[in-house]
């Protein structure tokens, strides 16, 4: 084995990348508070993933090591559940660190299941990342919508409208659901029923899962975020529930 | 409360009642002598005079279109301390509320005062006033009360009232223990006495005047002199808001004032003894004007001519009555009332406070409370 | 030509904002040049007069501030300042001088970064605004 | 040139000089006007700065200076000094610039740095001109000291001024001095005992006659000034006297338990308590809060918590006299009682109420009262008669024969009782409880005319005529309602239910008929019904207008009736009867809906149309309520009636329009329950005494009605409550029982009766019970006790209010409170040290109750920082923790053994202190494991605690099991800090800790002068510290005494006589009402020893008579002139 290299420091070492986070972070949010206390490291899924936890992470972007960790697949399997956060006494926010590194990485040696799902929700107004069309789900949801008030006449006055002009409610919707498993889409309108709510989809921007966001694409991000909150404003709906 | 009482006019002349119902008042029992503007036989001119006689009350003249003083200064001098005994005043209705702002200033007090207001018909700048007096003198008065009430509330003659009278919204006194009632009645019929306190109450009582009701019309005529003074006035706001709304224009308002302070003087209250820009904090070292001078290349001189002013208006614009006396008293002819009250409608407003309005009402800057005006702090 | 520079004259009061602005020193925070603070031993004594005679002299921006309400070491003193502010801020707009020109604000004795920061803001608001009238002509 | 001006501007080192070019400011200065010499110097403050100054001003012959350095608050007053030795007036002629804090400090460019230091240095010359010679007032000081908080820091700080020979006031607000320390095992890094050294100082501060201690007292106002305090100290009502011996019979007596929060819970204590052994006064204290709401509620004012408290104890005679002090009747008001106190069971907050009326039942059922010693009554001549003997009746015949009266009762039936005997049937009330508790009554001597009815047999003046004094009408409310419906009158099998219970209940038990409908939905009808049923009727419904959720009668009653076969038709209301040849037929009945609701707040019920049924039936038994039978013709006029029908009262006096005669009970209230009779009849008895004896009773009643509400101040109930099911009284089968008229439930065993009783959280605290009282041999327990204000003088305050431990329950992560083994270092403490709850053994919680410890712990782990260093609690370091830490890692291995493994997960060791370093190689060497890494998370998993971390320095993750977790928690101010700050004219840090003058050069003092600091008030900081900044603090304070006098600033406000107009604004402005109106000479005047110099007066003075001295408008106008003149 060979021993450890160890890491070059010099005088002008500069960490661009963590100035660049900071910068982004509202005030307080000062990435050198770091106490090394572990408590991140320990809470976290991905630790050890990859020969790297959160802890190294930030340290290694703390002394510049930008090289290393904008190469590092790890900030791949990271969650970004957030749970680093909610135990970091400094409450210093690692996900954005991990969220710029992967947007540090050319789109295209992105992880090819995320992109895929990203790309596919650019393809139409859906947003679905399983690129579902408007009709398509319109379809879906009036099929089994119809099916299962014929077969539950306790239901026969329940409806899963889209685009109703002024609902209270505007849902998004994973597309797992209409596309593999539309029986599974009942459940959650009965409990609206039930409850009695004014609630409708949007034809645009029903999609609810955002791949986008997990592969760190600004822009893509906000393209999907925008047609559906758009949609939601254009029909005049007071809430935005988001399922996913 | 209310009680009214009428007296009829003879040969319609409501001086000659008014003379006959002051001489009456000067009998009661409690009432030493009677605070009221007469016609000076010397002199045609008006002022007011302190009588104990009822026999010296001949040039009784309350209705006159001249306001030469704020007689709410001299009721000021007679009730500060105890004078032993009660004096009647005839007032005007913006006199009655400077009087009540110095009760309030602990300049005044109420309790050895009856307060008696005619409805007031206006009056002339002074300079007019001394044109118009010159040329007429005598008879002036009842063509002015006629006119005045026919209607015409702006002119006479082709003399203009003041414009602080024009723009006075305030023509009959809520305050007043007795108020003399003009408006609504035919001219030359009758006047309305009408008691609005218990002292005026009393008084009335005892003097045993034919009791009447409110004629009908009185208040409808009131009010649409007051609409139309409030139209006045706001478009004298807006008029002068524009004239002074940056540092040029404000100098060019005030070019003209040589810190005579003759405002402050007219001014019924601006109570100091002393007012600061006459002590020694504004007795400049000769080398500050040095100074000042050398900062820009020169000064006006006198200096500090809008820091008087701007802080006369600090000082007292909550409790400018709209009197237009700062005005008469100016040498130079700058109209500082509308300025005055352009800002005063401003600065009573923001404490939810009317000058002269109410006794119990405190001045504004002399009370304080946690929860207010939170807007004020802060910075965003 | 030079970034507009005001001159802000702040009247701090001795215990709880001119001590935030010691704090903000010993702690060396940064803030802009422009402010002067004048002592005064609490925002009580501030006669409407300072203020008035700093705007005509030149300022182009008045700080008043005070201790946090419940907080005046004299009581209340910083709730009279207030009616005094607010009846300033009715009379100079009448002459052009803008309502954001004059601040009160309530800074703790242990606020030294807030201080910091208000002063920044302040300082940053008055510059949008430009100079002050009376600093590039004379008042009579 | 007429002044002569020094300018100095200071280089602070390279603090000032490094950012602002000195030498340059001099220069400019140089060339202002009045200045004759400019300098700048590398410390101004220093010896030879300040005799730079002195040499200038003599040299000179300057007559103002101006320094330009730090801030005021720093060093005005050095250079005011050497000013004065100089021979200048300071204040004339000194003047102080700051361009340090306000420009070195905060500025980054040179050049603008410069710049700002001219500008402000030209400010100063154009100010200082104007400045005047200024002399400050001299005030002798009051030697006193006064400390507050008597922890090892108070305790101190008294010790030393009163060893330096002055009076100390120490106020303490637990009932013993100590403080944290005193709760603490041993102290670190000595490991010596925290009791061996710190009673020996509550002793001496307890024995030392210069120091006058104050316990259980808080400050509650202070006003003065330096020198000059006048304090206002509420000293508690501890409800003990000072000649308590500290024996602790009391604390035996007592039934009531409480968590002691000294042990931090962990073991209980009693409501009359001393926190722990060895406190400081030995004198005991009564934990009193609000009565609780049991007690409030009950209409007759028992005291609720007593008498559960005395059962949990087993005192059932106890528990029993409890309750007959408010109530004759205990057995029969333990089975019918409807039980309001129950509605309002603070219990219900952890589970259900408390059975409170079955375990009154079960206290009277333990005792026979006729074996009870009868009560020594001293007899009085006046006669009393008592007309009806129910509940109201009896009642007051009762407590007005215990008050000596001669009564008679006089009642129109054959039997005692009133509708106790005649209303409410045998299974629910035996008769011979109902006989023995009127036994009981009547052997004190009481005289009864049997079937004497009122109105009928005799009349008030009858009474007046045999020389009664007083007369009480409690003759209840024995007539039915009327139905009202078609053929009511016309058949034969319509019984009211009043007439039907009163016959069975007076042995008349034959059916009524085969089949019996009861209308109506109270406890009188299911009574009717239940009663019907044993008589043999073989059918019985009820009709009832509404649903069941609104009938009136008790649950349990409604649930046994139907379980014994009743039918109950609920919504259906009767319209008319039918009847065949004279007799009752049946009920004819319309269904009915709930409608909006009515006046009385339930829904209306509305018929249906079309929904009408025949219920067939043979008897009929209206039971839709009471109005009391008046058939007295000769004076219906003279005793005043409500439009309700009854007696018309006055609400507090009971006293009828007649004032010699009372009235009480179902006859003044309407029907109603037995628990408001025995109320009104209690009530009565009492003004009737006050009557005969004179009183007037209008002013009786104001009193009465003036009584202050009572409060709602109970104890917090603890979280960790645990849940526990309330009992049940065992019910008979429901086919038997509806067989016979015998009682239907029988009472608690004795077990049972303890455990619910103990199931009280004794909300009220003290229960009131007095047996403290009566173990008390030195007669010092006085239950009557009130709060008292003292009002001190002083010279000086320390305030030493210390600190409190973080609650780590919000941080779920560390699992505090869910899973049992986890600790708080203080509980740990409490656990260590030798009075605490194991008597000093390291133990395990039992998980089944906190209360109880098991066995040493195998394994532990401490985690340091909880709260700590954490931007959600406290970004400061507590500073002792890690050193605590390393303690319970040893007293662990010491007390556990060797092979007890212990844990501590740290971010850093900060070992800062005289042997502090020493003591943490010593426990690593005992084998402690160190990890450094902070825990994220505490589980719990097959009874072991996993704690999860990483051990950063071998970069693994850790998941260690163990059976106990310390949680290190912050050190934190006080909740009400911000509140004690305000009292004493203080302020609090950003961390909420009290705010010290300087942080360096002036760490005791505070920004008002003559209040200091102490201890951890201040900031965590451990004892060494603490006990070093009492010393300070004492120091300061003692300084003041010694010079006896003490001068405050001139800097106050002054009028001018000659501008003055007398307006006395400013008079209303004043805080301090410094500011007095001469009317001789019409202005206004300022005292200036009360005057502070706040200028709330100058502010305002329009003509500028007013001004603040060295801050008069032409000085600051001049200093506004320097800064603008650009």
């Amino acid at each position: 084995m060979m021993p450890q290299e160890a890491i070059q420091l010099t005088r002008d070492r500069q960490t661009p990348f963590m100035d660049k986070v900071e910068a982004i972070l509202p005030e307080g949010g000062n990435l050198n508070l770091c106490l090394t206390c572990g408590a991140c490291v320990s809470g976290c899924p991905a630790s050890g993933l990859s020969g790297m936890d959160p802890r190294k992470f930030l340290r290694m972007a703390a002394l510049g090591m930008d090289e290393e960790i904008l190469k590092s697949n790890w900030v791949w399997f990271c969650t970004m559940c957030q749970r680093c956060v909610y135990v970091c006494p400094m409450k210093i926010d690692i996900p954005q660190l991990v969220y710029q590194a992967r947007a540090s990485w050319p789109r295209e040696t992105r992880p090819k299941g995320i992109l895929g799902s990203c790309d596919m929700a650019l393809k139409n107004d859906s947003c679905s990342a399983m690129g579902a069309s408007p009709e398509d789900f319109d379809f879906v949801v009036n099929d089994v919508l119809e099916e299962y008030r014929e077969a539950q006449p306790e239901f026969a006055e329940m409806t899963a409208p889209i685009d109703k002009k002024g609902a209270e409610f505007f849902l998004n919707q994973n597309s797992r659901e209409p596309v593999t498993e539309p029986d599974e889409l009942i459940p959650l309108w009965k409990i609206l029923h039930t409850v009695g709510a004014d609630w409708t989809y949007g034809s645009k921007g029903w999609g609810g899962e955002n791949y986008c966001l997990f592969l760190a694409d600004d822009k893509s991000w906000e393209h999907i975020t925008r047609t559906s909150a758009n949609q939601a404003d254009a029909l005049g709906c007071k809430v935005f529930l988001n399922t996913e | 409360m209310t009680t009214m009482a009428k007296i009829d006019l003879k040969e319609q002349n409501p001086l000659e009642a008014l003379k006959q119902f002051f001489a009456g008042i000067l009998k009661l029992k409690d009432v030493t002598s009677i605070l009221v503007p007469q016609r000076l036989s010397t002199l045609n001119t008006i002022m007011p005079t302190l009588v104990t006689d009822a026999a010296l009350l001949e040039g009784v003249d309350p209705l006159a279109p001249a306001f030469p003083m704020n007689a709410a200064r001299i009721a000021s001098r007679l009730t500060r301390k105890p004078m032993g005994g009660k004096v009647a005043a005839v007032l005007r209705p913006c006199e009655i509320r400077a009087f009540i702002e110095l009760v309030k200033l602990n300049q005044a007090h109420r309790e050895e005062i009856l307060l008696i207001s005619t409805d007031c018909l206006g009056a002339f700048p002074n300079k007019e006033y001394f044109k118009f007096a010159a040329q007429d003198g005598g008879e002036e008065t009842l063509r002015f009360y006629k006119t005045m009430l026919g209607g015409n509330t702006h002119e006479m003659e082709g003399y203009p009232l003041a414009p602080a009278c024009k723009a006075c919204e305030h023509p009959v006194s809520e305050n007043a223990d007795i108020q003399i009632g003009l408006y609504g009645i035919k001219p030359g019929e009758s006047i309305l006495i009408k008691a609005q306190s218990e002292a005026g109450d009393e008084m009335l009582k005892q003097m045993n005047l034919p009791e009447t009701t409110e004629p009908t019309g009185r208040q409808a005529a009131i009010d649409t002199l007051i609409s139309q003074r409030i139209r006045f006035r706001d478009d004298m706001f807006a008029k002068t808001q524009e004239a002074v709304n940056s540092l040029d224009k404000m100098g060019a308002y005030f070019s003209n004032c040589v810190n005579c302070y003759n405002c402050r003087v007219a001014c019924p209250v601006c109570y100091c003894k002393e007012c600061v820009f006459v002590t020694d904090v504004f007795d400049h070292e000769p080398s500050q004007y040095l100074q000042w001078a050398a900062r820009k290349g020169m000064i006006k001189m006198p200096t500090d001519t809008l820091f008087y002013h701007l802080t006369r208006l600090a000082h007292m614009s909550t409790a400018c009555v709209g009197c237009g006396q700062c005005s008469n008293a100016c040498p130079n002819d700058i109209p500082i009332m509308e300025v005055f009250r352009t800002v005063a409608q401003h600065t009573q407003q923001a404490f939810g406070y009317e000058a002269g309005k109410n006794l119990e009402e405190k001045p504004p800057l002399s009370v304080f409370f946690k929860d207010e005006f939170q807007e004020v702090v802060g910075i965003s | 030509m030079s970034e507009f520079e005001p001159t802000i004259v702040a009247f701090f009061c001795n215990w709880c904002t001119f001590t935030a602005a010691d704090l903000a020193g010993t702690s060396r925070l940064s803030y802009p040049h422009n402010i002067r603070i004048i002592r005064v031993m609490c925002t009580g004594m501030v006669d409407p007069q300072y203020v008035i005679k700093a705007f005509l002299e030149g300022a182009d921006g008045v700080l008043v501030s005070g201790c946090n309400p419940g907080d005046c070491h004299y009581i209340n003193g910083n709730y009279k300042a207030r009616r005094r502010i607010k009846l300033l801020k009715e009379i100079l707009p009448q002459f052009g001088f803008e309502n954001e020109r004059l601040r009160l604000t309530w800074i703790g004795a242990s606020d030294g970064v807030r201080l910091a920061e208000i002063l920044r803001t302040f300082v940053t608001q008055i510059k949008a605004l430009g100079p002050s009238q009376t600093k590039l002509k004379m008042a009579i | 040139m007429s002044e002569r001006i020094g300018f100095y501007i200071c280089h602070c080192g390279i603090n000032i000089a490094y950012r602002v070019r000195v030498q340059e400011v001099a220069e400019y200065v140089a060339k202002l006007p009045n200045v004759a010499i400019s300098r700048d110097y590398l410390f101004m403050c220093s010896d030879p700065g300040q005799e730079i100054i002195e040499k200038d001003i003599r040299e000179y012959h300057l007559t103002r200076v101006i320094v330009a350095s730090c801030s005021p608050r720093m060093h005005e007053k050095t250079f005011r000094a050497a000013c004065q030795r100089a021979g200048l007036n300071p204040y004339r002629a000194f003047h102080m610039v700051c361009v340090r804090e306000h420009v070195s400090w905060v500025t980054e460019s040179e050049d603008e740095a410069t710049e700002k230091a001219k500008n402000l240095a030209r400010a100063g010359i154009l100010r200082v001109v104007h400045q005047r010679e200024l002399f400050p007032a001299t005030f002798p000081v009051c030697t006193n000291t006064l400390i507050v908080g008597g922890g090892i820091a108070g305790m101190q700080a008294a010790l030393d001024v009163a060893k330096a020979g002055f009076k100390a006031f120490l106020v303490e607000r637990q009932p013993t001095i100590g403080g944290h320390m005193l709760q603490y095992d041993k102290t670190f890094p000595t490991l010596d005992c925290a009791a061996c050294i710190g009673t020996p100082k509550m002793v001496s501060v307890g024995q030392e006659p210069r120091i006058r201690l104050l316990t259980y007292s808080e400050v509650e106002n202070v006003s003065g000034f330096i020198g000059n305090f006048k304090v206002s100290v509420r000293r508690k009502a501890r409800y003990v006297e000072k000649n308590c011996t500290g024996c602790g019979e009391c604390e035996k007596a007592c039934p009531v338990d409480f968590p002691n929060l000294w042990d931090v819970n962990t073991k209980t204590r009693k409501a009359i308590y001393r926190p722990f052994p060895q406190a400081v006064p030995i004198t005991y204290c009564i934990d009193k809060y609000d009565r609780a709401p049991c007690v409030q509620t009950c209409p007759a004012g028992t005291n609720v918590q007593g008498y559960v408290a005395l059962i949990k104890a087993g005192k059932y005679r106890e528990a029993l006299n409890l309750i007959m002090e408010r109530l004759p009747l205990p057995g029969t008001l333990g089975r019918v009682c409807p039980a309001p106190c129950e509605h309002v069971c603070r219990r219900s907050e952890v589970d259900e109420a408390i059975a409170i009326r079955d375990l009154k039942r079960f206290a009277a059922d333990q005792v026979n009262p006729l074996e009870m010693p009868l009560p020594d009554i001293q007899d009085r001549p006046e006669k009393i008669a008592v007309i009806g003997s129910g509940p109201a009746g009896l009642t007051a015949a009762h407590y007005l024969r215990l008050k000596g009266y001669q009564i008679t009762i006089f009642e129109a039936l054959p039997a005692l009782g009133g509708m106790l005997r005649v209303g409410i049937p045998d299974y629910r009330l035996p008769p011979e409880i109902l006989d023995r508790e009127i036994q009981n009554t009547l052997r004190m001597g009481i005289l009864t005319q049997m079937n004497q009815k009122f109105g009928v047999d005799f009349c008030l003046d009858d009474l007046r005529k045999q020389g009664f004094k007083a007369i009480f009408l409690g003759i209840g409310a024995h007539r039915s309602l009327k139905l009202g419906v078609q053929g009511e009158e016309d058949f034969q099998g319509v019984t009211d239910a009043v007439d039907f219970l009163r016959k069975v209940n007076l042995g008349h038990r034959e059916p009524p008929g085969k089949r019996a409908v009861i209308i109506g939905g109270g406890n009188v009808a299911v009574d009717a019904a239940r009663a019907a049923l044993r008589t043999g009727c073989g059918q019985v419904d009820i009709v009832y207008r509404r649903s069941r959720e609104e009938m009136p009668a008790y649950p349990e009653e409604i649930e046994g009736a139907l379980a014994e076969g009743v039918k109950i038709h609920f919504l259906t209301a009767p319209i008319a009867i039918r009847g065949e040849g004279g007799k009752v037929a049946g009920l004819e009945c319309i269904r009915t809906e709930l409608g909006p609701p009515d006046e009385s707040g339930r829904r209306r019920p509305v018929p249906v149309a079309g929904s009408e049924f025949v219920i067939e039936s043979d008897v009929i038994i209206p039971a839709i309520g009471q109005q009391p039978d008046f058939e007295w013709p000769a004076e219906k006029q003279i005793l005043e009636l409500t439009k309700r029908k009854t007696i018309s009262v006055n609400p507090h006096t009971m006293q009828t329009s007649l004032p010699d005669v009372f009235g009480g009970g179902d006859a003044v209230s309407g029907p109603a329950t037995v628990i408001e009779a025995v109320a009104a009849g209690r009530k009565a008895a009492d003004a009737i005494h006050s009557y005969i004896m004179g009183e007037d009773m209008e002013s009786y009643a104001k009193r009465a009605a003036a009584k202050e509400p009572l409060g709602q101040n109970w104890r917090a109930i603890l979280k960790t409550t645990p849940k526990k099911e309330r009992a049940r009284l065992p019910h008979r089968d429901a086919t038997e029982s509806a067989a016979s008229f015998a009682e239907v439930m029988s009472g608690f065993g004795e077990t049972q009766a303890q455990e619910e009783a103990a199931r009280c959280v004794n909300c009220g605290g003290c229960c009131e019970c007095k047996l403290c009282e009566s173990a008390c041999e030195a007669k010092a327990v006085n239950h009557s006790m009130k709060d008292e204000i003292e009002e001190i003088e002083v010279g000086s305050i320390i305030v030493a209010t210390g600190f409190d431990p973080l609650d780590p329950t919000p941080i779920r992560q560390y699992g505090y409170g869910q899973h049992t083994n986890v600790f708080t270092n203080l509980e740990f403490e409490r656990l260590s040290n030798a009075t605490g709850p194991t008597r000093g053994k390291l133990l395990k919680r039992d998980p089944k109750d906190r209360l109880r410890f098991t066995e040493p712990p195998k394994s532990v782990a401490i985690l340091h920082c909880i709260g700590s260093r954490d931007k959600n609690y406290h970004e400061y370091c507590s500073r002792t923790c890690c050193m605590y830490a390393l303690k319970y890692a040893h007293l662990i291995k010491d007390k556990c053994g060797h092979d007890t493994e212990v844990y501590n997960f740290y971010i850093d060791m900060r070992c800062f202190g005289k042997g502090y370093e020493e003591f943490y190689k010593r426990v690593q060497s005992e084998g402690v494991r160190m990890v450094r890494g902070k825990a994220s998370r505490v589980d719990e998993k097959d009874g072991m605690l996993i704690v999860t971390a990483e051990d950063t320095l071998s970069d693994r993750m850790v998941k260690i099991p163990v059976e106990m977790v310390i949680l290190c928690t912050a050190m934190e101010a006080r909740p009400d800090a911000t509140e004690v700050a305000r009292v004493f004219g203080i302020s609090t840090g950003s961390d909420g800790f009290f705010q010290e003058e300087h942080p360096k050069l002036e760490p005791v003092s505070t920004p008002t002068a003559g209040v200091f600091l102490a201890g951890a008030c201040q900031g965590p900081k451990d004892i060494p510290d603490t006990v070093a900044q009492a010393k300070g603090a004492a120091a300061e304070a003692l300084a003041l005494s010694a010079s006896g006098k003490v001068s405050v600033s001139p800097m106050i406000s002054s009028i001018d006589p000659d501008i003055c107009v007398g307006c006395q604004i400013c008079i209303g402005l004043c805080a301090y009402s410094a500011i007095e109106f001469n009317p001789l000479k019409g202005i206004s005047e300022v005292n200036e020893a009360v005057c502070k110099g706040c200028g709330s007066c100058a502010g305002y003075c329009p003509s500028g008579a007013a001004q603040i001295r060295h801050f008069t408008s032409k000085q600051i106008f001049s200093e506004i002139d320097g800064i603008l003149a650009a």
